[in-house]
C-alpha cells in the first residue's frame, strides 16, 4: 500500500505526527499551542518583557522551524502542510503565544504563500491590539529580482535573519529597533543553491523533479523550484566557482568587510561533501583576501530528502551583527 | 441569487468536483507549481463540509463565513488566503446583497487585494475575472477563461519562478476556481 | 570522469579535505594535529589538569567523531579513510595532544579494524610512560554476541558514552574512576537499526548492497554491515514495533527504571521521518509505562548517505549519569 | 634467505601485485566486507614503496621495520596493523637469523596474537599459517589455502556478521597474502 520510502504512516499525517515526536523527544525547548501545529518556547519565562519572534512556513525544512525555537533566538514556530504555508489561524496562535506585551516580530520567508497567510495572521492579531512589525526574507540571487515575478525567494539565510532578531530581542531591543535591525541586514544577505536530486513530498509520492544520474542543477529553491542551469555533475571546487561567481556578482565581495558564512545542507547530502565543499570555499575565498569571520556547517534549512547544498554569505555591515551571531542560545538545532 | 440553502449545496458540488479532480489538479500544479494544489483545495473542502454541517439554520453570511474560515484553516499555500479572502468579502457584502455578480466582484477584488496580482498574471483572477464581467456565467466563458491561461507566463506565484517555461500549461488555481463556477452554474437558483 | 555523484573532488582526497573544511569552518572548537587528520581541542586550557578522551574511526559517520571535541566532551578524534579505521600514528598523535599528565582514555567501537588500530597506538603511547584505559562499546544488539565471532559492534550508542566520558573528566574524574563509569553502563546501552538504502564509500563508487524500491533491511552496521532480515517497508508504527521488540528482549524495560534514548538518523533520512519515529516510539513506550527522562533525535552518528534509522536505548542505572547526559558542552554537534 | 636486497625485490614484485589486482580485492571485500581491501592495500604498498626508496644502504632489519611502518600507518583497518605487525615481529627476529620459514613463523605468531583469530577463523591466518607450516613453499600451496578460505566460516572482521552467508566467498585477506608468497617465491634466493 505505502508507495513511498520513507518512515512515515498515512502521509496526510506526518506533520501532527512530526510536531507531536518533536515537542514530546524535547519538552525542554518547546510545547505544543494546543489544537495547532504551532510551537512555543516552554521556558515561558525568558519570554517575558521581550519583543516575540515568530516565524515558520511549511514542513520539510526541518531542523526549520522549531528547531530554532528557544532563549536567544524564536519565541514560537509554526508548521504548515510538508512545502504548503501555514494557515492564518495557526499563525495567529502562535504570534498570540509569542506576545508578552512589547509586541511580535514576524520572519516571513517570500513565498506567496507564505506573504499571504502571515498577512491574514497579522489582521488578526491587530484586532487583538497586539503589534506587529515583520520582515520578508528574500535572499535566494537565483532568481532575478524583478516587479513582474513573485521576487526572490526566502531560503537558508533566513536562519541567519532568525539569529539577529532572536539576540536583539533576547537583549530587550524594541519592536521597532528589532525591524530597523532586520531591515538593515537584508540586503546583505545572499544565498545561492546546487541540487544533485530532488524531494518527494509524502503525500504526492513523488520527486518534485528529476535529474539524470550525473545531472545537477543550480539554482534550486527550497521546495524543488526550478533553478537557472542543469548541467552535469562537477568537481566540489567546481561547483564552489559556480555559486561563489554568483554571490560575487551579487555582492561584490571585498577584503575590506567581513563576512559570515551558512552553508546549509538540502538533506541527504552528507556532511563529509558539506565539509570537503567549505574547503574549496575557503580556498577560493582566501584568493580574494576574504576569511569569514563566522561559519557555520550544517543541515539547517532541509528540503526533505534533497540531495545539494546551499552557500549564504551575509556581509556584516554593522559590528553588532557578528556579536548577535555569536549570542548563547538555548535551541535544539543552532 | 445566493441563499444560505443554495450555498450549501454549491458547496457540496464544489467538494464532489475537488475530489473527483484531486490527482488532476496536483497534476497541473506539477510542472509550474510544486504539486500541492489538488492535496490543498481537498483539506479545504474537507474543511468546508465539517464547519458547514455543524451550523444549524444558519444565515447566508453565517454560511458565507464558515465557507472562508473552513478554506482560512485548512488549505494553507496560496490558494488558501486567496479562495478564503473571497469568501470572506463575499460574507461582509451579503448584509448589502444576495446577488451573486455582486458578490463575485467583491471577491475578485478581495482576490486581487490580498495577492497583488491582475488579470494575465496566469493565476485564478484569470477565471474569476471574466467571470466577474459577463452578466450571464456559461460553461463556455469558464472553459475559455482556463484554457486562456495556457499561453500565459506568470508573473505571480510559484510559477512565476519559471519564466518562458511557464508557457503551455494551465494554471491550477484557475482550473480549480473553473470547477467552483461549474459547481455555481449547476447550482439551481443562484444565478 | 566521475561516477559518483557527490560532492567531492578526487576520491582519494576526501577526508584529508574534509579534515581541513572543518578546522577551517569551526577554529573555536577544533585544531588539526600537523601531519595527521587528527584534530584536538582548540580551547587547550580547558584540558589542562584533566583525563584526555580520544575517540575515532572511519570516516563517514560524521558528526562523530570530531563533532563531538570540546569541552566535557571528547578532547581529540581521528578520521581515518571512509570506513576503514585510522592507522596507529595517527591514533597515537591524538593521544598525545590529549594528554595532559592525568592519562588518555580511548573510546573505541567494536570493529576489529578499530580494536587492532588503538591497541597498538596505546603501545606506542605506553612507551611514553601516558597512562591509557579503553572501553571497547558494543551497543548493536543485532549480532549475537558469541565467542564465535567478532561479537558486537560499536554504533550510534558510543555517542553516549562519549558524552558519559567526557563530562566525567571534565569534572575532573580520574583514569580509573573514568573506565569504572565506562564498564558499568556499558551494558546498560543497546542499540538497534534498520536501513532504506545504502551508502556509497567515495572510492568504492557503488552502494556497500542494494535493497529494491519497497525493501528495507533490520540490523544493519554503520558501514552497510548485513542485518538479520530483510522485509517490505512498513509503517513508522512498525518499524518502530520490530525494534523497540529487539530493545526489550536485550533489556527487559521496565517503568521502575529510568531510560535515554537516542534516535539517530544515518545520513540521508529527513528529520521528519526520524521526529515520527520519535511520535510512535513515544506511544509505545508509553503502553510500557516508559517515558524517558533524556532524549535526543538526529544525525549523529552517520553512514555517508545511508537511509535510515537507529534507536539507543540506555539504561540510567545510576543516577549520576542522567547528570553527565545534561553537562553542557561546548562541541559542534552535540 | 632474506636479505635487505631481495626483501626490497620482494615488495616491488608485492606492489605490483596489489596495483594489477586492487579492484579485485575490493570486489572480494564487498559480498562479506565492505569492498575496501583492495584500497587499503594499494595504499600500503605505496607506503612501503615511499618508505623504502628513502633509505640508503639499509640492513635487512631497517627494511622490514620500514615496510612495517609503511603499512602500519597507511592502510589502516583491520588488514594495517595485521601485516605491519607480522613485518614488526620478522624485522625484531631478523636480529637472530634471515632465515624465510622462522621469519613467517614469528610473523604468524604476530598476526595470530594481534587479532586473537586462528586456524579455520576464514582470514588471511589460512594462508600464512600453512605457508609457515610448509618447509618448502609453492605455489601450489599458496593456492590451495586460498582455496581453503571459499569453503569457510567466518569467525573474526566483518565476515563473521554475516554467519553461514560468510561460506561461498574467498576471504580478500588471505588473497592478499597470497600475492605476497607468490611474490616471494618469484624472488630469487629468498626461499
Ligand atoms: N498572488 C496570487 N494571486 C492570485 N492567485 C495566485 C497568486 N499566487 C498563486 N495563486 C494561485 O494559487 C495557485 C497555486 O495554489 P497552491 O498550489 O494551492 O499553493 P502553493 O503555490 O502555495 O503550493 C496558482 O495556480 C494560482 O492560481
Ligand atoms: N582478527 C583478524 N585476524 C586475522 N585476520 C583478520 C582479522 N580480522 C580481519 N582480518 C583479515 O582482514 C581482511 C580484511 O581487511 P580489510 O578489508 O583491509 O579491513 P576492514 O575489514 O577493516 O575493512 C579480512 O579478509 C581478513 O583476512
Ligand atoms: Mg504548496
Ligand atoms: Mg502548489
Ligand atoms: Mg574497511
Ligand atoms: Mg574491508
Amino acid at each position: 500500500m505505502k508507495s513511498v520510502k520513507k518512515i512515515i504512516n498515512e502521509p496526510q499525517n506526518a506533520v501532527p505526527e512530526m510536531v507531536d515526536g518533536l515537542v514530546r523527544a524535547y519538552p525542554q525547548y518547546l510545547e505544543r499551542i494546543p489544537g495547532s501545529e504551532a510551537m512555543v518556547r516552554s521556558d515561558k519565562d525568558s519570554m517575558i518583557g521581550k519583543v516575540g519572534i515568530v516565524s515558520g512556513g511549511g514542513s520539510g525544512h526541518e531542523p526549520s522551524h522549531a528547531g530554532f525555537v528557544g532563549k536567544g533566538m524564536l519565541s514560537a514556530a509554526v508548521a504548515g502542510q510538508v512545502f504548503t504555508s501555514p494557515t492564518p489561524d495557526q499563525i495567529y496562535a502562535a504570534i498570540k503565544a509569542a506576545d508578552h506585551g512589547k509586541g511580535v516580530f514576524l520572519v516571513i520567508k517570500n513565498y506567496s504563500g507564505d506573504v499571504m497567510n502571515f498577512d491574514m495572521a497579522k489582521d488578526m492579531a491587530e484586532l487583538d491590539d497586539i503589534k506587529i512589525k515583520s520582515i520578508i526574507v528574500n535572499d535566494d540571487i537565483a532568481v532575478e529580482d524583478s516587479l513582474y515575478t513573485q521576487g526572490r525567494r526566502g531560503v537558508a539565510g533566513t536562519v541567519l535573519m532568525h539569529k539577529l532578531v532572536g539576540a536583539a530581542a533576547d537583549q530587550g531591543a524594541s519592536l521597532d529597533e528589532i525591524e530597523k535591525l532586520a531591515k538593515a541586514a537584508l540586503p546583505h544577505i545572499s544565498t545561492i543553491a546546487v541540487a544533485l536530486s530532488a524531494a518527494t513530498v509524502p503525500e504526492v509520492g513523488k520527486p518534485g523533479f528529476t535529474l539524470a544520474d550525473d545531472e545537477i542543477e543550480y539554482g534550486v529553491g527550497i521546495h524543488s523550484e526550478p533553478g537557472y542551469r542543469r548541467e552535469k555533475i562537477k568537481s566540489s571546487k567546481k561547483l564552489v566557482s559556480e555559486l561563489l561567481a554568483k554571490i560575487n556578482q551579487e555582492q561584490h565581495l571585498d577584503p575590506k568587510h567581513q563576512y559570515a558564512v551558512l552553508i546549509n545542507g538540502m538533506g541527504a547530502t552528507p556532511l563529509m561533501e558539506q565539509y570537503i565543499f567549505s574547503h574549496d570555499l575557503l580556498d577560493q575565498l582566501e584568493t580574494q583576501n576574504i576569511k569569514p569571520v563566522f561559519m557555520k556547517v550544517g543541515n539547517y534549512m532541509t528540503s526533505i530528502e534533497m540531495a545539494g547544498i546551499s552557500l549564504t554569505v551575509f556581509e556584516l555591515a554593522d559590528s553588532t551583527w557578528l556579536k548577535y551571531l555569536n549570542y548563547p542560545v538555548e535551541t535544539i538545532a543552532w | 441569487m445566493l441563499t444560505a440553502e443554495n450555498t450549501q449545496e454549491w458547496m457540496n458540488k464544489f467538494y464532489l468536483k475537488i475530489e473527483q479532480n484531486k490527482d488532476y489538479l496536483s497534476e497541473l500544479d506539477t510542472p509550474i507549481g510544486d504539486g500541492d494544489h489538488g492535496n490543498n483545495m481537498m483539506r479545504g473542502v474537507e474543511g468546508v463540509k465539517q464547519g458547514l454541517a455543524q451550523l444549524q439554520d444558519p444565515d447566508l453570511k453565517t454560511v458565507l463565513k464558515t465557507i472562508a474560515m473552513g478554506l482560512i484553516s485548512k488549505v494553507g499555500g496560496a490558494s488558501g488566503p486567496l479562495y478564503g479572502t473571497a469568501f470572506l468579502e463575499m460574507a461582509k457584502k451579503s448584509s448589502d446583497t444576495q446577488d451573486i455578480n455582486q458578490l463575485i466582484d467583491v471577491a475578485l477584488a478581495g482576490i486581487k487585494k490580498r495577492g497583488g496580482a491582475t488579470e494575465g498574471d496566469k493565476t485564478m483572477i484569470d477565471v474569476w475575472s471574466p467571470v466577474a464581467q459577463n452578466d450571464t456565467i456559461t460553461q463556455q466563458v469558464i472553459d475559455d477563461a482556463i484554457a486562456s491561461t495556457k499561453d500565459m507566463l506568470a508573473r505571480k506565484g510559484r510559477a512565476s519562478y519559471l519564466g518562458e517555461r511557464s508557457i503551455g500549461h494551465l494554471d491550477p488555481g484557475a482550473v480549480s476556481s473553473g470547477y467552483l463556477f461549474t459547481a455555481l452554474l449547476e447550482t439551481e437558483g443562484t444565478l
